[in-house]
């Protein structure tokens, strides 16, 4: 791995560089005290402190709503037209690990034997560059889930500020080390103390995450406690909204709709979330008729499902849902209660 | 107050007055409340009482998930009062049903204080609406805990953004809201925290036909958040739920004090302070204005 | 119960009555001037004197006062009668020599001087001092405005301390029971008196309080003005009870609300005149003799106040001249009213054409603005009164009615001859407009029927439809739905008639399947459709689990009241209400095609 | 949101006989309309021959309570310029107080539409009677030009697709 080091008053060269390539640059972008990520023409429109943006960057890659195709009703039958959709080449700038490292675990389930090829050709045509996490927010808890407040996972370029002026830069990609090569002048060598600089902020940013979530046993009491009291107990007070899902990394179902007028309209693909009355609402039935079973799937689906599918646990620890729950609902008191009950089955 | 609010909930337990107790917790984060629900005298003391219960627990009292059988009690604010009022006066839950603890509020904190960590109610801690708020204590109650707090004048004009905005331009009009909307995922977190948004199945998950496209562009926005707001006027009672819910921050309180505003301005009408009455738009003047009608 | 012998005839004996209730009840004449059938008998004025035997005696008693016994003998009119009779007619007179009531009762006795002085006043008195006046005020009607004053020869009949009385409510019943025409009401009222004015006769004459509304009406009974009797004004009174033989005066009857169960409504409320404040420059309420064609009409009819006789009202003067105005409100703008009232050409045509047949060197002028008269010979009709009966017809407008001389002068434009035009009239007859009946919003809302801006009803269909309404079952027949003439209206009410039995001629009502669904599997039970709902269609239905429990409460439509608005449909928030025929997918799909 | 143009391409906003821009545009109004009154009266103005500007399309309806809000949105949403909702006088519904509720309803619907920035010269409410044809073609006259003259509702089109 390629490390160099992006000095402060390169960055806007560098935005301005992309620019120029043609790639839109989208950072977060501070608006009435909300942090969205957006497009941005130069570092000035980054804000100097933020812990992380509301959004996930899972917008990027899965939009909250995207046209499939669109149709025509005609007489002799529904036309369809695909289309033609190019992804402008895009680089995220300042993305949270946790945030970033959300992609390998998604990946893989729009890159399974079905190829999702909207996702992936959005995927391919994003730049990823990290920028590590130095504030970690009352509620992250990305190190009890194997990740780190300055970790590469997921992206091209991690940058790890070693103060006010200089950004460790590694080029995790083959994408990311392309830049280097375009931009040769603006990246400078790493000195001697740079890496030890690095190790530092690294320790610092994990000394403040105060969330700590013992993981293991999880997976098991989770295959095996299908049906317990549990998910009524942790599950009633959810009022089935679907904020922590939407603004989850992970999360990632959705729903398609056609939308248009008796002759022609278009098909949409747009988020859900199991966390709906009516998502699984079938004609005569709804098998998750209560927000214990609705709630069950949310925590079975990310850290057991998906592990029994794809590997890895869907969940980065970025907090989000702890923090935007409007009846503090709290993901770690959840695993914490499920580690409780592993630990007492433990001593049975 | 914390003490006398556990006194009392353990009294109606152990009397077997109810089956439940709907009331606050503290949270898992810094000096946060959150909803719990009491069903034996000894978890009495859990439940507390501070200006960080912001939640509107009347939302609770229609969910299938969390109703018992019996009669139950519920602490409530004056405006979580104001939305048991109009669920009965919409047939939702029977007054006899209910124990009102009602709780005589001075504000409670505003989300910002909240996630700033700040426990203390202060001018600026205070949650904007509860700077217009015209019921301190419940206007009708089994069990008051604190004493009864007079409704002083609103410390700030109620509709002083309101009438900013309704000085601007149609087009400015326009271009505000299309800002505020167009960050809407349609997480219909609004809605869930909404104790009056009780529907089985809400208009927009209606697809035959679809009037409310489901996608959160800006035209589905623009027609979830106009019917969102219509729904509740007349009806909302200002708790503001629904703006603290929202992840994405629209100030979605500006549209319901707005309509609050013109229920109470063309037909003499608050929400929530009288169950008996008939809902404002469910009923009619003869002598209604028709000053817009050709 | 016994007998007695009057005139010679057995007559069953009660000494409840008077002789005089038995003899008037078979016919016998006994003259009065004092009795008044609903007050108690007074005899004062003497002139009921009869004959009474008992076995060998005999005596003169006033047969007003005297019970009828059992076994006695009464002569009405022996010779001993006769002469007492005269004797008191010849006091009468000479106590009331100017009244000619007097006069003709005493002529019938063959008195015609007076051997006597009168009392006092000398030659103007009419009055008898027979106490009718305030028997009527005082006992019949309660109130004691008049009283007797003084004794002796100063007895006479006075206001209390000759002043005009605040209780007095100028009703007039001392003069009408007056027998001597004596009392005048400006002696005793500082009012005038203000006539009643008879509805049928368009205010031409005056009318009692209780009275036969008009000459054909059904039933032809008397109905009584409550507003103006003073029974209900006053609690007093009554004397149309004591008098009517029938004893078919009841007045506790009340108005009372019928209701029907009926499957058909025809509204036929006819019209009304434009009001007389209407068209102040003709002076129309200001001078008695500009008159409406409606008031015209009844001087015409031989059943009107003057027997078809053409007599102008102020003074009863046969007109020598009759302006006709025509277009009075209808088709003036300035009056709110564009529409013709259809109907005023040709009647005034016919009143010109009457006037001449009635008052052959009458002269009958019409200002018109265009003459109307389409229809099945109606301008023949038209052409007659000009050329046969000489009608003068001038086109332009009337400015102006004015006084001069004892005539009415109307000013006016003949625009045909480009001149202006003044004629002195002795009668102006104006064409006003028909109006809706005054109201009649107020039944076409309970109705539900539409009516147009000047408050005519509005026809299902102007061309297809003209005798329904828009509301199933309501049919218009005649000058409710616009101004029409005889012919019109009989063909309205006959069509509105045969609808009304075509509707009901079919075996099953047949109606339109628009009534409101509820999808009980989201409907959260709100009830905002049940206050909603103007017809109560929507109840409470109980959902409950296969135990019984009670699960929820969800609206339902009763589909039999449901009519089909569609208030609950757009009421409902969760959309759980639909209405068949607008149901939403049907509006989407409208809305969506436009 | 790259995609967002194209779709905008596509039109799918079906004019009908609506040109967009330049100086053949003429707006597209949509009229709510109760059965009873104003839907006879608007008949009664063709009965009438009394002409008036074809601008406006008639969507009838059994009462002017019946319109649900949700009708006015997507008129809008799908492509109308103008929105005229139309019933019986106060006192005359046929169905006795539909109008009434209706009344209140768009009383307070217009002033949040107004709020969210739609001009409310672009929502307008009558009431027409079955007798006043007249009325209906002048009022109609009227609203177009209102309409007109503030031209296409870009506000809309902009988030409209179809």
């Amino acid at each position: 791995m390629k490390e160099k080091i992006l000095s402060i008053k390169n960055r806007d060269k560098l935005i301005q560089g992309l620019r120029e390539k043609g790639f839109r640059v989208y950072g977060p972008r501070e608006s009435e005290g909300i942090i969205l990520f957006g497009e941005i023409q130069s570092s000035s429109d980054l804000p100097p402190q933020y812990t992380n943006s509301a959004h996930s960057i899972k917008e990027f890659f899965l939009p909250p709503h995207e046209p499939l195709l669109s149709y025509e009703v005609r007489k002799e039958g529904i036309k369809t037209h695909p289309l033609d959709q190019y992804p402008i080449p895009s680089v995220l700038y300042g993305v949270r690990p946790c945030d970033a490292a959300y992609l390998p675990i998604i990946d893989k389930v729009f890159a399974w034997e079905e190829k999702d090829e909207l996702y992936l050709a959005r995927r391919e045509k994003t730049l990823v560059i990290c920028l590590a996490c130095e504030e970690p927010d009352e509620a992250c808890f990305c190190a009890s889930l194997g990740y780190s407040p300055t970790g590469k996972e997921g992206c091209d370029i991690a940058l790890t500020p070693l103060d006010d002026k200089r950004l460790f830069a590694e080029f995790v990609s083959e994408k990311g080390e392309r830049l280097l090569a375009e931009f040769p002048d603006l990246w400078e060598e790493i000195r001697p103390d740079d890496e030890k600089r690095r190790a530092e902020v690294e320790k610092e940013a994990r000394g403040k995450i105060r969330r700590q979530v013992e993981m293991e046993g999880i997976k098991k009491w989770l295959d095996e406690h299908f049906e317990d009291p549990l998910w009524e107990e942790i599950s009633r007070r959810c009022i089935g909204c679907g904020a922590c899902y939407y603004l989850c990394p992970t999360c990632h179902c959705f729903d398609i709709v056609d939308e248009g007028n008796l002759w022609r309209g278009i098909r949409r693909r747009i988020w859900d979330t199991c966390s709906f009355g009516h998502f699984t609402q079938m004609p005569a039935h709804q098998p998750r008729g209560s927000q214990d079973r609705r709630y069950r799937q949310r925590i079975m689906h990310k850290f057991k499902y998906y592990v029994d599918r794809f590997g890895p646990i869907a969940c980065v620890g970025c907090g989000r849902c702890i923090e935007v729950c409007p009846v503090g609902i709290d993901l770690t008191e959840i695993l914490a209660k499920i580690k409780e009950r592993v630990t007492a089955s433990a001593k049975d | 107050m914390s003490r006398e609010l556990q006194d009392k909930a353990k009294e109606l337990l152990e009397k077997e007055e109810v089956a439940q107790v709907i009331g606050y917790g503290a949270g898992t984060r810094r000096s946060r409340a959150r909803p719990i629900f009491i069903t034996s005298p000894e978890e009495a003391s859990q439940l507390i009482w501070t200006p960080a219960c912001v939640n509107n627990l009347a939302v609770y009292l229609t969910r299938k998930e969390t109703k018992v059988p019996g009669r139950v009690a519920i602490t409530a604010k004056g405006c979580d009062a104001r939305a048991l009022f109009v669920l009965i006066q919409e047939k939702q839950i029977r007054r006899e049903d209910l124990n009102i603890i009602g709780l005589a509020c001075r504000g409670v904190l505003s989300k910002k204080a909240l996630d700033q960590g700040k426990g203390d109610l202060d001018e600026e801690t205070l949650s904007a609406k509860c700077k217009v708020c015209l019921v301190h204590t419940p206007v009708e109650f089994d069990f008051l805990v604190g004493e009864k707090i007079d409704s002083p004048e609103p410390s700030s004009d109620p509709y002083e953004v309101i009438a900013d905005l309704e000085s601007r331009s149609p087009e400015e009009r326009w271009e505000y809201w299309q800002g505020e909307l167009s960050r809407c995922i349609k997480c219909y977190a609004c809605r869930q925290a909404c104790p009056l948004c009780y529907c089985n199945r809400c208009i927009t998950e209606k697809s035959i036909p679809q009037w409310i496209e489901k996608s959160p562009h800006a035209r589905g926005n623009l027609a979830w958040n106009i019917i969102r707001a219509f729904h509740l006027t007349g009806r909302c009672v200002g708790c503001g739920e629904c703006e603290r819910a929202c992840p994405m921050d629209i100030p979605l309180m500006l549209l319901n004090q707005k309509m609050a505003r013109e229920v109470k301005e063309q037909f003499g009408y608050v929400a929530g302070m009288n169950y008996q009455m008939e809902p404002a738009l469910a009923t009619f003047d003869p002598k209604d204005h028709e000053d817009f009608i050709r | 119960m016994g007998t007695f012998i009057m005139d010679g005839k057995e007559y069953e004996a009660d000494e409840s009555r008077t002789v005089l209730e038995i003899a008037k009840e078979h016919g016998i004449d006994i003259p009065t001037l004092c009795h008044h059938k609903s007050l108690p008998p007074y005899g004062a004025c003497r002139l009921c004197l009869v004959e009474i035997i008992w076995g060998k005696k005999s005596k003169l008693y006033t047969a007003c006062t005297y019970p009828a016994w059992e076994r006695m003998i009464v002569n009405t009119a022996s010779e001993k009668v006769m002469r007492a009779r005269r004797l008191i007619l010849e006091l009468l007179l000479a106590e009331a020599p100017a009244s000619p009531e007097i006069r003709e009762v005493a002529g019938k006795y063959g008195i015609r001087e007076t051997r006597f002085r009168g009392r006092r006043k000398g030659e103007d008195n009419r009055c008898i001092l027979c106490g009718l006046c305030t028997r009527i005020c005082q006992d019949g009607l309660g109130i004691s405005a008049i009283g007797i004053k003084g004794r002796g020869d100063k007895r006479d009949i006075a206001t209390p301390f000759d002043q005009y009385s605040e209780v007095c409510t100028t009703c007039g019943s001392c003069v009408v029971v007056c027998p001597t025409g004596a009392i005048k009401l400006e002696d005793i009222s500082r009012h005038a008196a203000r006539p009643i004015t008879s509805e049928f006769e368009v205010g031409l004459v005056s009318r009692p309080c209780i009275y036969i509304p008009f000459p054909q009406a059904a039933p032809n009974k008397p109905v009584i003005d409550r507003n103006n009797c003073m029974h209900f004004k006053k609690g007093t009174c009554k004397i149309c009870q004591d008098v009517c033989p029938a004893n078919a005066i009841d007045y506790s009857q009340q108005d009372e609300i019928i209701e029907e169960d009926v499957g058909a409504v025809v509204v036929a409320t006819g019209f009304e005149l434009l009001s007389d404040e209407c068209y102040g420059e003709y002076g129309y309420g200001k001078y008695p003799d500009v008159i409406s064609g409606l008031q015209f009409e009844r001087l015409l009819s031989a059943s009107g106040p003057t027997e078809g006789e053409v007599k102008r009202p102020s003074d009863g003067k046969v007109p020598e001249s009759v302006v006709f105005i025509q277009c009075v409100g209808s088709r003036d703008l300035s009056k709110g009213i564009s529409y013709c009232s259809k109907i005023c050409c040709m009647y005034v045509a016919k009143h010109t054409m009457l006037y001449k047949h009635k008052v052959h060197d009458g002269q009958a002028y019409v200002f018109y603005i265009d003459i109307r008269s389409g229809g099945k010979n109606y301008e023949e009709f038209v052409r007659r009164a000009v050329e046969e009966d000489g009608a003068i017809y001038m086109r332009g407008r009337v400015s102006r009615i004015f006084e001069r001389n004892g005539k009415l002068v109307v000013r006016g434009a003949d625009t045909i001859s480009g001149t202006s035009v003044e004629i002195d009239a002795d009668l102006v007859v104006l064409a006003t407009a028909m109006t809706a009946q005054p109201g009649i919003e107020k039944l076409a809302q309970k109705l539900g029927v539409s009516y147009d801006q000047y408050k005519f009803l509005s026809e299902a269909h102007p061309k297809l439809r003209p005798v329904e309404t828009n509301t199933a079952g309501i049919f218009l027949a005649g000058a409710c739905q616009a101004p029409k003439d005889i012919p019109e209206a009989v063909a309205q009410g006959g069509a509105a008639a045969s609808k009304v039995l075509g509707l009901f001629s079919a075996e099953e009502l047949s109606r339109e399947p628009i009534v409101a669904t509820v999808d009980e599997e989201s409907c959260v039970g709100c009830f905002y459709c049940q206050m909603v709902c103007p017809y109560g269609a929507i109840e409470v239905k109980e959902i409950r689990d296969r135990m019984g429990n009670l699960v929820r409460t969800v609206a339902s439509v009763n589909q039999g009241v449901c009519q089909g608005c569609g208030v609950c449909a757009a009421i409902c928030r969760s959309n759980s209400i639909d209405l068949q025929g607008f149901l939403d997918e049907q509006v989407y799909a409208e809305i969506n095609a436009l | 949101m790259e995609s967002k143009e194209r779709e905008t391409e596509m039109g799918l906003t079906r004019g009908a006989g609506s040109k967009e821009g330049g100086n053949g545009w003429e707006p597209k109004i949509t009229a709510f309309v109760c059965n009873w009154c104003t839907y006879a009266g608007a008949d009664l103005a063709g009965t009438s021959r009394l002409k008036h500007s074809p601008q406006i399309r008639v969507i009838k309806l059994p009462c002017t309570g019946r319109i649900d809000p949700l009708f006015i949105l997507k008129a809008f949403e799908r492509g109308s310029d103008g929105v005229l909702v139309s019933g019986c006088h106060p006192g005359d519904c046929h169905y006795t107080s539909g109008n009434y509720h209706a009344r209140r309803r768009f009383a307070t619907f217009r002033k949040l539409l107004e709020f969210l920035g739609i001009d409310l010269r672009r929502v307008q409410f009558s009431w027409v009677s079955a007798a006043e044809g007249a009325k209906w073609a002048k009022m109609v006259n009227e609203v177009t030009r209102q309409v007109r003259e503030m031209g296409p509702f870009e506000g809309y089109r902009k988030i409209s697709d179809g």
